[in-house]
């Protein structure tokens, strides 16, 4: 789960991390108001999780309260990128030098957390990569050991800094890895750190991406888990299915992500167009399944529902009381292809054959009917 | 020979009382895998499908010393403390089913177990299966065949599909080994193109990947240097996954401009590889380059 | 360094470690204030550190705030084998079931923390050890890892509980690794850890003994860095010297641990009696040496100082300058031998000579040299 | 042959620039150990003793890939991190001389050496000194002589006294080893014991024991039940030392009913080692038991 900057500046803040004074508001008036305390420039940002505010017209230099209360009210209410601006950062302008670039992220073949740092911040990481690897210093750490001070320290010689930044980033280094560590994050970024004309650093900006399977442990959370869902995304994150929406007309539910990846694509390499991704994971029971299933029934754009289990810890029988159910209680009509096959399947498929469906043994097969059924590209 | 597990695994089950565990439990005797006990804290001195539960694993080892393999259904919050006292308790291979744990507990205990000397598969897997030997898993063992192709898979029902494809086109299995759908796997597509290397009985490989990550680059990159004498045919699920989404496993996102199965398969067709379009393309592309290879 | 039952008591309450009701007070009106407060029978114990106190009176039960009075009238002010009273606690009387043991020590041969089980607490370790081994379980933790719940687990079932105290037991063996290990402990340590009849646990005494190296750490402690020393030890401690003070009239002064014991033990063995041991240390410089010099002879029961020096670290030039600054501040007329072998011992030789001492070579011809100084015991 | 240092040991200085680390530095240049680098954060580029200075050690490693020890001097509330530094490093063999590193510290530093197949020597010790061939330690070079007796010591200058006397009487060593005198040392007498018996030159050993733990004990059982075949003759301190009273080094104290010196002169004699009552007696039971093992 990503957070909003807001979010993530409060939590650098409490671990010793320097962030512009700044204020959070959701109303033109707490903007001005807050400008007013901060005096002089502030920097308005609309909090969104998409990326690219800035070019977005989501983040905005005010020299006074007025200019101030102009962009809150511009912003607020206003969608970036499809994403609704329900509140701003109202934020101490900052004097900068150079803009430097910190990070810790897990490294998925290392399989261990590694520390980035450029002198050259500011600017996207994934471009600076690609054209000067040079400047990019990694630095892997070990999990259980954690962050030492040599690998803080060497991060930050790399920065280019001299003293006093130089031991000021040294310790934002250890502070950052703190967060990362504290919160199971999957990323804590600063880009751009700021180095000031004092030799003073602060992080402009704040990102920090959380781990969902560790989202648990962080109650102050849990309450903002559903974030800027579509009704069905929300509904499938409550029941914990893996949901994604697609642009077809074809829904693909099946147990495993693997499988339910390689059904959307095969549905697509044999000519349709897949309307969703629904992956009710491993062990499912049938009230899951009839939930599961009511809801691409209930889907507006999708026209087939193409069910392909292969039980394993998934038993088919639980899979068919739950589509047969989920039948009853919608009273949908919309064509369902279902394909059947292990753990209890022979259960399955008697339930669903009591029921007058028609249960198909092979995935291509079951592919091919669901494409006829929802019509070619 | 078998890759991970053969005809000496016995094997300990942790969370053997919950619904999974016990279930999994008995389909796992029924296929014949060699389960001498059980472990659910609070639950010692009962019994589970006629395997004797124990409080903890030390005790289960100190009780039935050929104890090398340990099957994990315990729930995520409390997986890797299991993992743990698999680990402390000198277990050989420990195989985590349970899915859900977080990727910092993951990376430390994977850190710990490689430190030990311990082969940790998953988490978030189907777990290992040798077919007719032994069965550490949660796979439908019906769909399986003994035969001398190895497989190794991010994805469990997928890779169940493409066993059952094979099967039903004559093709047996050496061992096929789900290495999970987490961003950090206990053993990766290395380390078993590694495994399968030294076995005898494997004549090629399968490998099931899919988006998110570089570890099919990483084996492409492996096979070409390391000059991979067996065959390799792959399938990588996910080509027309969106990015910055996560289809499902943890694993599977294409995050940061990394991990799309383009890259995936166009890495792999470098080191010569023959990627499959369809799961059901496999077993006749696996029949070509075995005749390829004179086998 | 071992801390007071208060330090330690306050220590566990803020871990979450169960700990009786109790005030800590240094006068008999306190005591009385304490007793009303906490109401019901109270439990007087005296402050110190020497060990044995309960049998040498420093633990009295209290019916009543005047009973409470008169026990805190006596302790306060009195010595416990040897050791000064100045404070003592009041703490709520607790009905015992049954004492259990739980401790988390330094194994030095394994090199990592061991946490100590056992159902029948109440008794000196070392002696359960001895008389039934099996009643006592030890866990080994990796020190990079740290304790897991299923350690705690074990350690707890082993103290033959049912819930809800089984649950209590594990959360405080959890607690008291976490206590251990914020504060670098070479040991911490409950017992009786009281099993009441509600089936609540509480920890009746409270034992933590910090590791020396890593007091600076925890600034709350380091002004209590000087507890219930004489006045040599105190300054010797502030030197950063070894000191411990003997029986006998031969002060022995070297550097390095080893080479002192092995000298104390030669003066011994060759019928002397040592009356303290001082290590310097390695590389002390002169104005150490000249402090370390003259504590000796300014020591009332020193008669002859044996100085034996085998510079690695540290040279004997220094050395010897501090000998001849020593002896000129301090004016003192006591006998002095010294044996100087290693980094620069010729300049050390010639500085002495020069200054009209006289140097041995060997330490036994020195140590025998010293001892017939001394006397023969 | 040698133990742990030869003439293939290059070291690397960690803390080069302090007092006690280019004190040092030129003293064992002088004794001819090679040193190709020093380190100190903040004073790379600089040269102490004619030895060029890294901000750190990795960046030293990559300069002079023949590096494969480290000797660390820094300060104690540092030198934890210089440690896992030299381990990160890739170094083999790291002495670590500073005292007064917290035990917590230790206990995890030496873990992780151990997992990671390096060797540590110390903390709070004298180092390794191998007469005419290298020397990674602050002992006084001239006592030592080269031969063929192994000496293992908790201790600094009581080894120096004693290699000093056995110098005197015409008895060389192949490699002195000071485990140094905290309550957990990276490589204990066990380890050193090992050491030595694999080393063909070497034809005895001297352990110099002290009061505290019970490496003396574990030694003497090691010795019995492996029945070691090379003759160990020890030294005792600390036989007048009171108990509960910490002398000197931080493991040299008698505590909970452990460590006295008598418990540990009697499992020695009981495994055969011959004990001396006086440093100065060590060569004579030296002359003895090799006279009486036919060397």
């Amino acid at each position: 789960m990503k957070l909003y900057e807001y979010e993530a500046r409060n939590i650098f803040t409490r671990f010793g991390i320097p962030v512009p004074r700044f204020k959070t508001v959701s109303t033109p008036e707490g903007a001005r108001e807050a400008a007013e305390e901060i005096a002089g420039r502030v920097v308005i940002k609309a909090q969104v999780l998409v990326a690219g505010r800035g070019k977005a017209g989501g983040v905005k230099l005010a020299d006074n309260p007025d200019e101030a209360y102009g962009y809150a009210k511009q912003m607020l209410g206003s969608e970036i990128k499809g994403e609704k601006v329900n509140k701003i950062i109202v934020s101490r302008a900052v004097d900068i030098d150079r803009e430097l670039y910190l990070s810790i992220i897990i490294d998925r073949s290392i399989g261990a957390p590694v520390i980035l740092a450029s002198p050259e911040g500011g600017v996207d990481i994934e471009e600076l990569a690609r054209t000067k690897p040079e400047k990019i210093l990694r630095i892997v750490v070990d999990p259980i050991i954690g962050i030492r001070d040599y690998q803080a320290r060497q991060a930050a010689r790399f920065l280019e800094l001299s003293e006093p930044a130089l031991k000021k980033a040294q310790e934002i280094i250890i502070n950052l890895y703190r967060v990362f560590d504290y919160y199971n994050c999957e990323l804590a970024e600063i880009n751009p750190l700021a180095l000031t004309p004092e030799g003073g650093l602060e992080a402009i900006d704040a990102k920090v991406i959380l781990d969902d399977n560790a989202l648990y442990k962080y109650p102050e959370f849990s309450s903002e888990l559903v974030r800027d869902l579509t009704y069905y995304e929300a509904e499938a994150k409550k029941m914990n299915f893996s949901y994604v929406e697609l642009d077809g007309n074809i829904g693909i539910l099946c147990n495993g992500a693997g499988l339910t990846m390689a059904t959307m694509d095969s549905v697509y390499v044999l000519g349709g167009r897949p309307a969703n991704f629904l992956d009710i994971g491993g062990g499912a029971r049938a009230d899951l399944v009839e939930r599961a299933v009511s809801l691409l029934l209930q889907h507006p754009k999708t026209e087939v529902v193409f069910i392909n289990i292969l039980g394993g810890i998934t038993r088919c029988d639980e899979v068919a009381n739950g589509i047969v159910r989920a039948l009853e209680k919608t009273g949908a009509m919309k064509k369902i292809v279902v394909r059947l096959k292990g753990t209890n399947e022979e259960e399955g498929r008697r339930i669903l054959e009591e029921n007058r469906m028609y249960v198909l043994e092979e995935m291509d097969e079951a592919a091919r009917k669901a494409v006829e059924l929802g019509g070619r590209r | 020979m078998t890759v991970l597990i053969d005809s000496d695994t016995r094997v300990v089950v942790q969370g053997i009382t919950g619904r999974e565990g016990s279930f999994h439990t008995r389909a796992m005797l029924n296929y014949g895998t060699k389960i001498l006990a059980g472990v659910t804290p609070g639950k010692g001195g009962t019994v589970v499908e006629g395997v004797p539960v124990y409080d903890n694993v030390m005790e289960a080892v100190r009780k039935h010393q050929e104890l090398n393999t340990s099957i994990i259904f315990v729930p995520s919050r409390f997986a890797a403390d299991a993992v743990y006292e698999a680990i402390d308790a000198g277990l050989d291979l420990i195989v985590v089913i349970t899915e859900g744990i977080p990727v910092h507990e993951t990376m430390r205990f994977v850190r710990y177990a490689r430190l030990s000397g311990v082969t940790i598969i998953g988490p978030n897997c189907p777990g290992v299966i040798s077919p007719e030997v032994s069965k550490v898993g949660i796979m439908p063992g019906h769909v399986f065949s003994k035969g001398r192709v190895g497989i190794v898979s991010r994805s469990g029902t997928l890779t169940y599909e493409i066993a059952y494809a094979m099967t039903k086109a004559g093709i047996g299995q050496s061992t096929s080994i789900g290495i999970g759908g987490d961003p950090v796997p206990g053993t990766s597509f290395i380390d078993a193109l590694e495994m399968f290397r030294e076995d005898e009985e494997t004549v090629a490989v399968i490998l099931i990947g899919e988006i998110g990550g570089d570890m099919e680059e990483r084996a492409a990159r492996y096979i070409i240097e390391q000059d991979y004498e067996k065959p390799v045919v792959a399938y990588i699920a996910g080509r027309t996954a969106p990015p910055g989404k996560r289809m499902g496993h943890a694993g599977a996102i294409i995050s940061m401009g990394v991990g799309d199965a383009t890259s995936k398969i166009k890495a792999l067709k470098e080191a010569g590889v023959e990627v499959a379009e369809l799961p059901s393309q496999i077993p006749e592309l696996l029949k070509k380059v075995l005749k390829k290879a004179g086998r």
